[in-house]
C-alpha cells in the first residue's frame, strides 16, 4: 500500500556525489562529526540532570507550596513556580526521568520486533514476505497517533499503556526499513557464498544480516525516540498519558496553557523548551551516527 | 433536581469542579449600557455540547440551559434561587387537605406553531416526565392524578402533602410541550422542537453549534430583545478566552479561573460571578475499609487545607463550605461549625481510628481535568502529612461515572447543583441513600436523614422545615460521608456590549432579558 | 579544413582545474591547452580519470560544485572567456549564452541525461523553442525533422514518447538531435557510444559522420577508443592524468608516428582487425588516482622509456613543430609504430 | 493506465478489509459493556440484556463480525450513545471538515516547503540553509498542540488576523477559520517535506539531465520549474502521500485545540465519553481516508511520472 519510491536517476559523473539532504548540519560540522558531539553533550546534560536531579535542586517536584504560587523566574526558582507553588525547574528536570525513560524504553521492543520481522521477510521473501508486509500495510493505514490513542483508550492511562500502544504501532517502520536492507543484502555475493558453503540460514541471519541492518535501524531509532517524546507529551496533554503528580512535560504544558492569557508564559515555555532541546539533541545524534556509519548519503 | 455535572469539556476541562464565589459583583450586567435596544445576534461559547432538546431526556446542563430558553414551565425559579415566580401559571394554591395543588394558567401563551398552550398540553408534558425511563421521573412520582377543569386550569393530586410542588414545576424536565408532540414522533420532535419559550429552535450542527432565534410571538411583550443566539462548542478554555478577546463571541461560559484576573484587565470584557447552587466535594467510599471508619473520614476532612485549595485552584472564586446545603437555598445553615483545617487535630483523630499510623488509598480523577488534577495533588500532599499515602488515578470522565456508580473507587471529587429552588430535592439527593446516588456514591445510609427529609417535605410551614434541614446538615457534618469543599459561583466573561445577562442560581440564562449595544 | 592559418574556432589555454575531495583539493587538469578549427573534429583521448569529461564541462560551465578552475582561458570564435572567473555572474552569463547555438554537448549516458518525465520531442526543442519563440506546432515539426535527421525512422510516433520507452540507441539519437537543434558550431561529445552495444555504436558513429557533412559543425570528441578517433576525427589530443601528452592537428601523423611513449602504448593496446594474431600490449600498472599525482611526467612510473630526469619537473612541449605538441623528454623518434607492431607480431 | 489502476485498486482490497477488521477487534478488546454504559450502572439487568440483544452483542464474535460488515456495506456506522444519533449522519458533517483541514494542510505545507527547499538546495552550505535546517529541527521537536497554541496566541490574539479557533458558518469564514489550524498541522510535516524535497532537488540539480538541459542553452528559470521542481515534486507528492497519516494525527490534536468540529474532535469526544461506536467508526474512517489518499497519491504519481505506470 505504500506509494512507489521516486526512482530518480543518480549521477554517473565519477566525482564526489553532492551531499544529500539527510543531514541538516553544515559542512564544517560534518567534517569532524561535530553534530554527534553536540547532540551527545546536549543529551548527556539532560540525562545527567535527570539522574542527579536530587543533587542539583533542593525542591521536591511534587510537594505543593501554597505560599509561593506562580512566581516568576528568580535565583531562588530558576524557572519560577507553578500554580501549586512547585519549582518549575525541578519539575522539568524530573520530567526528563519519566518522559525520556518511556520514550527510550518504548523504542526497544519495536526495534527488536521490527528487526526480526524485517530480516525474516527480507531474507526469505516469497509468500512470507507478502503476508507479513500486508499486515504491516494494514497497521500503517491507521494514522499513527489515532491508533495509539485508540489503544490507550482500550488499555487505560499510564506509562504501561503508552508503552504497549507505541510498540503495537511503531514496529512497522523498523520492519520496513530492515526488510529493505535485508533484501539488498540477500543479493550480495557473500550470502550466496555462505549458502553454497552450507551455512544454515539462522547463522547467516545472525552473523551477517543482523549487524548490518541494525545500524540503519539504530539511526532511525533516534528519530523514533523524538516521535515517542511527542506522543507521550501529547497524550499527557490530553490527560491520557502520565498520571499526576508525576512530573511530565506534556501535562506541565497542558496545565501551563491556562496561564498563558495571564502572562505566565514560563509554565508552558520551559517544558516546551525541554521537549525541543531533547529532540534537537536526538536529531543531532541521529545525523551524527548516520555520518559516522557512512549511511547518510 | 440535581445532577452531577459530569462531562465538562473534552480536553481542557474548564471550570468543571471548580469556580467559587466570593461573588463580588453578582449584580449581573447592569443597565449601564443605556436603554435596552432590540436586535443583535449573540454568540455564546460553551465547553460542552447539548445532548438532547427533548425536555424529559437530558441531564446535562448544556442541554438543560437551552431547553429553558425554548420552552416554558408553569413556574420559573427566581433569579436568587430562593423561590419561584409565575410563568405559564399565573397563580397556584394548595388545597385545604394539602393533597392537591391548583394552577391557573395564562391564556395568551402560544407555541411557535401558533397553537395555544392549554392544560391538556401540561398534562401530556408531565406524563412524559413520569415515564419510567425519564431520569427525573421521581420528581413527578408524587403526582397521582391530573385534572383539567378547563383549558387553562390544572389540578395536581399528590400522594402526600407536598410543599415543593410549585418549585418542582419550574424544573426543565417539566417544560410544557405541545400535546402529542404536535403530531410528531418523539425523535422527530427532538430534532425540530416546538415550545412557547422566548426563543425558537433554528438549527443544530452537532459538534459545532446550535442556533435559536427570537420568538416574535412570545407572551412576555417586549422580549426577547435578541434576534438570535448561537451556542458554539469550544472545549478549550484558552480558545474561548481568545475568541472573546477578539470579538468572535459575546459570552464565554466558564473562563478558566486562572485567567479571570487578566480578563478583568481587558477594557472590552466584563467578568462576573453569579451565585450558583454548585457545591464541590471530595467523595469517599464508606463501604471500603478504612474509609468506613468515621474517625478516618473525620481526620481526612480536618487534614485538608480547603483555603489553600480555594486559593491555588479556584483563585479565590468560591467560599469554603461548612454545610452540605448551599447558601443559595434558604435551608442553608450558616452557623454550622464544620470540621476545620487542623493538622494536629487530624493526627489525633486518626490516632483514634483503626489505622492510627495511616494507610494507602487512591483518588480517581477524570483525565484531562486540570482543576481536579491540581486539587488531587494538593489533597495528596495534605493527607501525606498525617500519614495517608494517596495515589492519583485517572479515568476518562465517562468511565469515572461508571466506576462511581459501581462503587469502584476510594475517593473522587464531585459536585452537585440543583435545578429546583426548593431545598427538598437537593437535601435528599446529597443527603440520603435513596434520594439519588447512594448519598453521592458514598454508600452512607442513615434512617434519621430519611425521616428528617420526609418531615421537611410534608411540613408546609417554613420554620419547621428549616429546623429539619438544620438537623440534616449537622448529621452530615458529624458523619462526613464526603468532605464538602466549596460553594462555587457560575463565572461568565462577556463582551461589554452584552447587557442584562444574569444567570440564576439554578443556572438558567434568562436570555430574554439580554440585549446588545451596538 | 587543413589550412593551418585558419583562425581557431575554439582554443583552450592553460586550463588547470582542481577537485575538492574530503576537504582537500587535487589537480584534475593541469595546464591543458588545445585548439580546434571551424568544422574540425578533434579526438580527446585518454583512459578514464584522465580528465576528458571535466574538460568538456569546463568549456560549457557545467562543472560540479566541487570543481574549481585555477587558471585557464577559452577563446571561442574570437571571443575570450576567463574560465577561472566563473563565480562572477556576468562572466558566467557569457558562457551560458554560447550554449546550444554556439556549443552544445552530447552526454555519455543517454538513459540519465534525458529528463525521465518529459517527452523526448519536447526535450529536443525546448531550448530552441524558448529562444526563437517558435509556435508549439512549428516546434513539434522541427523536433520530428531533427529526429529524422539523426535517423529515427518513425519520428512522428516517437516524438511524444518518454525516454524510458526508447532503446539506448534511440535515446542517444534523441540526445544528438537535441544537441544539434540550436545549430551549434561546435558539438562536444562525451563518449557518446560507450554505453551502447557495438552494433548500435556503429550506427551512431555514422550519424556523426553524416552530421559533420550536413551541418559543418566542429566536434570535440572525447573517447578512450582510438579506433573511433581514427574513423571520425581529423586531429587528436592525448590526455593522461590531467595532462596533455601529445597533440596534433594531423591525426595520421600521430597514428603513424606516435612520439610520446604513452600514445605509443595506447596504440599498441588497441585491437586492429588488420593485424589479427598480434598479442595486444597492455600498459603495466594503472593510472594514478588524484591523490597519487606527483612532480614530472605523470606517465613516468609506467613508462618503458623512463629515465631519471622524467620525475623532476613539469615537462614542457618539446615537439618543435607548431602543429604538434609532445610533452616528453625522451620521445619515440627512432621507430615507427608499424615497426614496433611488426616486431610484436613476429 | 486503466488496467494499472484496477490492479492497484485490487491490491487495496485486503488492506481495507484489514482496516475494518482491526477497528472491529479493537472495540471488542475494550473493557466494559457498551449496553451497560448506555443505560447506566443502575439499569435493570433485563433492560441491559435486551439492549445487548438489540445491538447483537449476545451473538458470537464471528457472527457479530459478519453483521458488522453487513452494516458497513449498507453505509451504517452505528449509533452514538453520546449524541443520540446515527453516526453516519454525524460522519457526513464531520468528515468533510477533517478532509478540508487535511487538504489545506497539505497545500500549505507544500507552499511553505517548496521555497525553503529550493533556497536550501541551491546553496546547500549557505547561511540561509543553516537557518532553515535549524528551523526545521526546532519545529520537528515542537509538539503540534504547542505550536497551535502559540499560533493562536500570536496570530489569533496579539495580532488578531485569524479567528482564534471555532468553526463559523459561511464558506469564506470557514475557510479563513481553517487557515491557522491547517498551518499548524502543515508545520508538523514541513521539516520532513523540506528535507525530502531538498534532497530531491539537490539530486536533480546535480543530475545529468539538468546538465544536459543547460548544455542545450535552456535558461535557468525553466530548468528550475520544468526540470528540478517537477522532478523533485514527484518525490514531494509521494512524501506528502505517506505523510497523510501524520496530517490526520495532527488533525486529531489540532481540532481539539481550535475547536474544529471534525472527525478528530468526534473521536476525542467519543474517547472521553466511552462512546464505543463513535471511536470504532472514527478509527475506521481515519484508516479508510489514509488508504484512499494512498490510492490518490499513486494516481497523481503515475500522472506525473510516466515510469510508474509500468510497474
Amino acid at each position: 500500500m505504500t506509494t512507489s519510491e521516486a526512482a530518480l536517476p543518480s549521477t554517473t559523473l565519477g566525482l564526489e556525489p553532492p551531499t544529500r539532504g539527510r543531514g541538516w548540519a553544515p559542512a564544517w560540522m560534518r567534517r569532524h562529526n561535530l553534530q554527534l558531539w553536540i547532540g551527545g553533550v546536549m543529551l548527556g546534560l539532560m540525562v545527567l540532570a535527570a539522574v542527579a536531579a536530587p543533587l542539583i535542586t533542593r525542591y521536591n517536584p511534587t510537594t505543593p507550596d501554597a505560599l509561593h504560587t506562580l512566581l516568576g523566574p528568580s535565583g531562588e526558582h530558576l524557572f519560577g513556580t507553578d500554580n501549586l507553588g512547585r519549582d518549575v525547574f525541578t519539575r522539568v528536570v524530573y520530567g526528563t526521568r519519566s518522559d525520556l525513560t518511556i520514550a527510550v524504553v518504548a523504542v526497544v521492543a519495536p526495534f527488536i520486533i521490527g528487526l526480526v520481522f524485517g530480516i525474516v521477510t527480507g531474507y526469505f521473501g516469497g509468500w512470507i514476505d507478502t503476508i507479513m508486509m500486508r499486515i504491516a500495510d494494514i497497521v500503517t493505514a491507521f494514522p499513527f497517533f489515532i491508533l495509539v490513542i485508540s489503544l490507550v483508550f482500550i488499555l487505560g492511562n499510564g506509562a504501561w499503556s503508552i508503552f504497549v500502544a507505541i510498540t503495537c504501532v511503531s514496529w512497522v517502520a523498523y520492519a520496513r526499513l530492515v526488510r529493505g536492507e535485508a533484501m539488498v543484502l540477500r543479493n550480495k555475493e557473500f550470502v550466496a557464498a555462505c549458502q553454497a558453503g552450507g551455512i544454515s540460514p539462522v547463522r547467516i541471519l545472525l552473523r551477517h544480516f543482523a549487524p548490518n541492518v541494525a545500524t540503519q535501524a539504530l539511526v532511525y531509532s533516534m528519530s523514533d525516540i523524538v516521535m515517542n517524546v511527542g506522543v507521550i507529551v501529547t497524550l499527557s496533554y490530553f490527560g491520557l498519558g502520565i498520571v499526576p503528580p508525576t512530573p511530565d512535560w506534556g501535562s506541565m504544558m497542558a496545565d501551563g496553557q491556562q496561564f498563558l492569557a495571564g502572562g505566565y508564559y514560563g509554565l508552558t515555555l520551559f517544558p516546551a523548551a525541554a521537549v525541543i532541546w531533547t529532540s534537537l539533541a536526538l536529531s543531532f545524534i541521529g545525523d551524527g551516527l548516520a555520518h559516522a556509519l557512512r549511511i547518510d548519503r | 433536581m440535581t445532577r452531577t455535572k459530569t462531562l465538562r469539556g473534552a480536553v481542557v476541562v474548564v471550570a468543571a469542579t471548580a469556580l467559587a464565589a466570593c461573588s463580588s459583583s453578582s449584580g449581573g450586567t447592569s443597565t449601564s449600557g443605556g436603554s435596552p435596544t432590540s436586535g443583535g445576534s449573540l454568540v455564546m461559547a460553551r465547553a460542552d455540547e447539548a445532548t438532547s432538546l427533548l425536555p424529559s431526556v437530558p441531564t446535562d446542563n448544556a442541554s438543560i440551559w437551552i431547553i429553558e430558553e425554548l420552552y416554558d414551565t408553569l413556574t420559573t425559579p427566581a433569579q436568587d434561587g430562593k423561590g419561584v415566580t409565575p410563568s405559564l401559571a399565573t397563580s397556584w394554591k394548595q388545597s385545604a387537605d394539602k393533597l392537591s395543588w391548583t394552577f391557573h394558567m395564562r391564556t395568551d401563551a402560544k407555541f411557535t406553531n401558533g397553537q395555544p398552550v392549554t392544560s391538556a398540553d401540561v398534562v401530556f408534558s408531565i406524563k412524559q416526565n413520569q415515564k419510567a425511563d425519564a431520569p427525573f421521573s421521581f420528581i413527578d412520582s408524587v403526582v397521582t392524578k391530573m385534572d383539567t377543569p378547563d383549558a387553562h386550569t390544572v389540578v395536581f393530586h399528590t400522594k402526600e402533602p407536598w410543599a415543593p410542588l410549585p418549585a418542582d414545576m419550574a424544573l426543565y424536565a417539566n417544560s410544557i410541550v405541545p400535546k402529542n408532540y404536535a403530531g410528531m414522533s418523539a425523535s422527530a420532535f427532538a430534532s425540530s422542537p416546538i415550545g412557547s419559550g422566548p426563543f425558537k429552535f433554528k438549527n443544530w450542527t452537532k459538534g459545532s453549534s446550535l442556533t435559536i432565534v427570537k420568538n416574535a410571538k412570545y407572551w412576555k411583550k417586549g422580549t426577547p430583545r435578541l434576534d438570535s443566539v448561537e451556542f458554539t462548542v469550544v472545549p478549550d478554555s484558552n480558545t474561548r478566552s481568545t475568541q472573546l478577546a477578539s470579538g468572535q463571541i459575546g459570552i464565554n461560559e466558564y473562563p478558566a479561573n486562572s485567567s479571570i484576573k487578566s480578563l478583568q484587565n481587558q477594557p472590552n470584557i466584563s467578568v462576573n460571578t453569579f451565585p450558583s447552587s454548585e457545591v464541590d466535594y471530595l467523595g469517599m467510599n464508606t463501604r471500603r475499609k478504612p474509609l468506613s471508619d468515621l474517625n478516618v473520614r473525620k481526620a481526612i476532612s480536618q487534614a485538608i487545607d480547603k483555603d489553600a485549595i480555594l486559593k491555588a485552584v479556584l483563585y479565590g472564586y468560591g467560599k469554603v463550605a461548612n454545610a452540605y446545603l448551599s447558601p443559595t437555598t434558604w435551608a442553608h445553615d450558616s452557623s454550622l461549625k464544620a470540621n476545620t483545617y487542623d493538622v494536629a487535630a487530624a493526627k489525633a483523630t486518626l490516632a483514634k481510628s483503626s489505622v492510627p499510623h495511616g494507610f494507602s488509598t487512591t483518588i480517581t480523577i477524570p483525565s484531562g481535568d486540570q482543576n481536579s488534577s491540581s486539587e488531587a495533588q494538593l489533597v495528596q500532599s495534605d493527607l501525606a502529612k498525617i500519614g495517608i499515602n494517596v495515589t492519583i488515578k485517572t479515568l476518562d470522565p465517562a468511565a469515572l461515572v461508571t466506576a462511581k456508580h459501581a462503587g469502584n473507587f476510594d475517593m473522587a471529587f464531585g459536585l452537585y447543583t440543583t435545578d429546583i429552588v426548593d431545598p427538598d430535592e437537593i437535601a435528599r439527593f446529597a443527603g440520603t441513600y435513596d434520594g439519588g446516588v447512594q448519598t453521592l456514591y458514598s454508600g452512607f445510609k442513615s434512617a434519621q436523614m430519611d425521616k428528617l427529609a420526609a418531615t421537611a417535605s410534608r411540613a408546609s410551614d417554613q420554620s419547621t422545615r428549616k429546623a429539619a434541614y438544620d438537623q440534616m446538615q449537622q448529621i452530615m457534618a458529624n458523619n462526613v460521608p464526603y468532605v464538602t469543599l466549596f460553594y462555587v459561583p457560575g463565572v461568565y466573561s462577556y463582551s461589554k456590549k452584552v447587557h442584562g445577562f444574569q444567570p440564576g442560581a439554578t443556572g438558567n440564562y434568562f436570555l430574554e432579558k439580554v440585549w446588545m449595544s451596538k | 579544413m587543413t589550412e593551418n592559418m585558419k583562425r581557431p574556432l575554439l582554443a583552450v589555454e592553460d586550463l588547470t582545474l582542481a577537485l575538492g575531495l574530503g576537504g582537500e583539493e587535487f589537480n584534475a587538469l593541469e595546464h591543458l591547452s588545445f585548439a580546434l578549427r571551424e568544422g574540425e573534429a578533434r579526438g580527446l583521448v585518454g583512459e578514464s580519470g584522465s580528465g576528458k569529461s571535466l574538460t568538456l564541462r569546463a568549456i560549457l560551465g557545467l562543472l560540479p560544485p566541487n570543481a574549481v578552475v585555477k587558471s585557464g582561458t577559452m577563446t571561442f570564435d574570437g571571443e575570450e572567456f576567463d574560465l577561472a572567473r566563473q563565480s562572477n555572474r556576468s562572466e558566467r552569463r557569457r558562457i551560458e549564452r554560447l550554449r546550444g547555438s554556439g556549443i552544445s554537448m552530447i552526454f555519455q549516458e543517454p538513459s540519465v541525461a534525458l529528463n525521465p518525465v518529459i517527452p523526448v520531442g519536447e526535450q529536443i526543442v525546448d531550448a530552441v523553442l524558448r529562444r526563437d519563440h517558435m509556435t508549439k506546432k512549428h516546434a513539434r515539426e522541427y523536433a520530428i525533422h531533427l529526429m529524422e535527421l539523426v535517423g529515427i525512422h518513425d519520428a512522428t510516433a516517437k516524438v511524444d514518447a518518454y525516454p524510458f520507452e526508447l532503446s539506448g540507441g534511440l535515446k542517444q539519437r534523441v540526445m544528438i538531435a537535441a544537441a544539434v537543434a540550436g545549430k551549434p558550431r561546435l558539438i562536444l561529445c562525451d563518449e557518446p557510444t560507450t554505453a551502447l552495444d557495438v552494433t548500435v555504436q556503429k550506427q551512431i558513429l555514422s550519424v556523426f559522420t553524416h552530421l559533420r557533412d550536413e551541418l559543418g559543425a566542429g566536434l570535440l570528441y572525447v573517447t578512450h577508443d582510438l579506433a573511433v578517433v581514427a574513423q571520425l576525427c581529423d586531429s587528436v589530443t592525448v590526455l593522461y592524468s590531467g595532462n596533455v601528452m601529445e597533440s596534433s592537428s594531423d591525426l595520421r601523423a600521430v597514428f603513424d608516428h606516435p612520439r610520446h611513449p604513452y600514445t605509443e602504448a595506447l596504440l599498441r593496446s588497441t585491437p586492429d582487425v588488420d593485424q589479427i594474431g598480434r598479442r595486444l600490449y597492455s600498459i603495466p600498472g594503472s593510472a594514478p588516482s588524484l591523490d597519487e599525482r606527483m612532480v614530472g611526467c605523470p606517465f613516468a612510473p609506467r613508462c618503458e622509456y623512463r629515465q631519471d630526469d622524467c620525475g623532476q619537473q613539469r615537462i614542457p612541449d618539446l615537439s618543435k613543430t607548431p602543429e604538434r605538441t609532445v610533452h616528453c623528454l625522451h620521445q619515440v623518434e627512432k621507430r615507427t609504430l608499424d615497426a614496433v607492431l611488426e616486431e610484436e607480431t613476429s | 493506465m486503466l488496467r494499472w489502476f484496477a490492479r492497484r485498486l485490487l491490491l487495496a482490497v485486503p488492506v481495507v478489509l484489514g482496516v475494518v477488521t482491526i477497528s472491529f477487534i479493537l472495540m471488542h478488546l475494550a473493557p466494559g459493556d457498551p449496553a451497560r454504559s448506555a443505560l447506566g450502572e443502575k439499569a435493570d439487568p433485563a433492560a441491559v440484556a435486551a439492549l445487548r440483544h438489540q445491538w447483537g452483542l449476545d451473538k458470537t464474535l464471528p457472527a457479530q463480525y459478519v453483521s458488522y460488515l453487513n452494516q458497513l456495506l449498507h453505509g451504517d456506522l452505528g449509533t452514538s450513545l453520546y449524541y443520540h444519533t446515527s453516526i453516519t449522519t454525524l460522519m457526513a458533517q464531520r468528515l468533510p471538515v477533517t478532509l478540508a483541514l487535511i487538504v489545506m494542510s497539505a497545500v500549505l505545507a507544500s507552499l511553505i516547503s517548496i521555497p525553503l527547499a529550493s533556497r536550501s538546495a541551491s546553496r546547500p552550505n549557505g547561511a540561509t540553509s543553516f537557518v532553515i535546517r535549524l528551523f526545521n529541527a526546532v519545529i520537528q521537536g515542537s509538539p503540534t498542540f504547542f505550536v497551535g497554541s502559540m499560533l493562536i496566541l500570536f496570530l489569533g490574539v496579539r495580532v488578531a488576523i485569524f479567528p482564534a479557533g471555532g468553526y463559523p458558518s459561511g464558506f469564506g469564514a470557514r475557510a479563513w477559520a481553517l487557515v491557522l489550524p491547517a498551518l499548524t498541522i502543515a508545520l508538523s510535516i514541513v521539516p520532513l517535506l523540506v528535507r525530502g524535497l531538498r534532497a530531491a532537488m539537490i539530486e536533480s540539480l546535480g543530475s545529468e539531465y539538468v546538465a544536459f538541459a543547460r548544455s542545450k542553452g535552456l535558461p535557468e528559470s525553466p530548468i528550475r520549474h520544468r526540470y528540478v521542481l517537477r522532478n523533485a515534486g514527484i518525490s514531494g507528492v509521494s512524501i506528502l502521500g505517506i505523510q497523510v497519516g501524520a496530517l490526520a494525527s495532527g488533525a486529531l490534536v489540532i481540532e481539539q485545540v481550535f475547536a474544529i468540529p471534525g472527525m478528530g474532535s468526534m473521536l476525542m469526544t467519543g474517547i472521553l465519553n466511552r462512546d464505543y461506536a463513535v471511536v470504532q467508526a472514527c478509527t475506521l474512517m481515519f484508516g479508510l481516508v489514509v488508504v484512499v489518499v494512498y490510492l490518490v497519491t499513486d494516481l497523481v504519481y503515475a500522472r506525473l511520472d510516466p515510469r510508474a505506470r509500468l510497474s
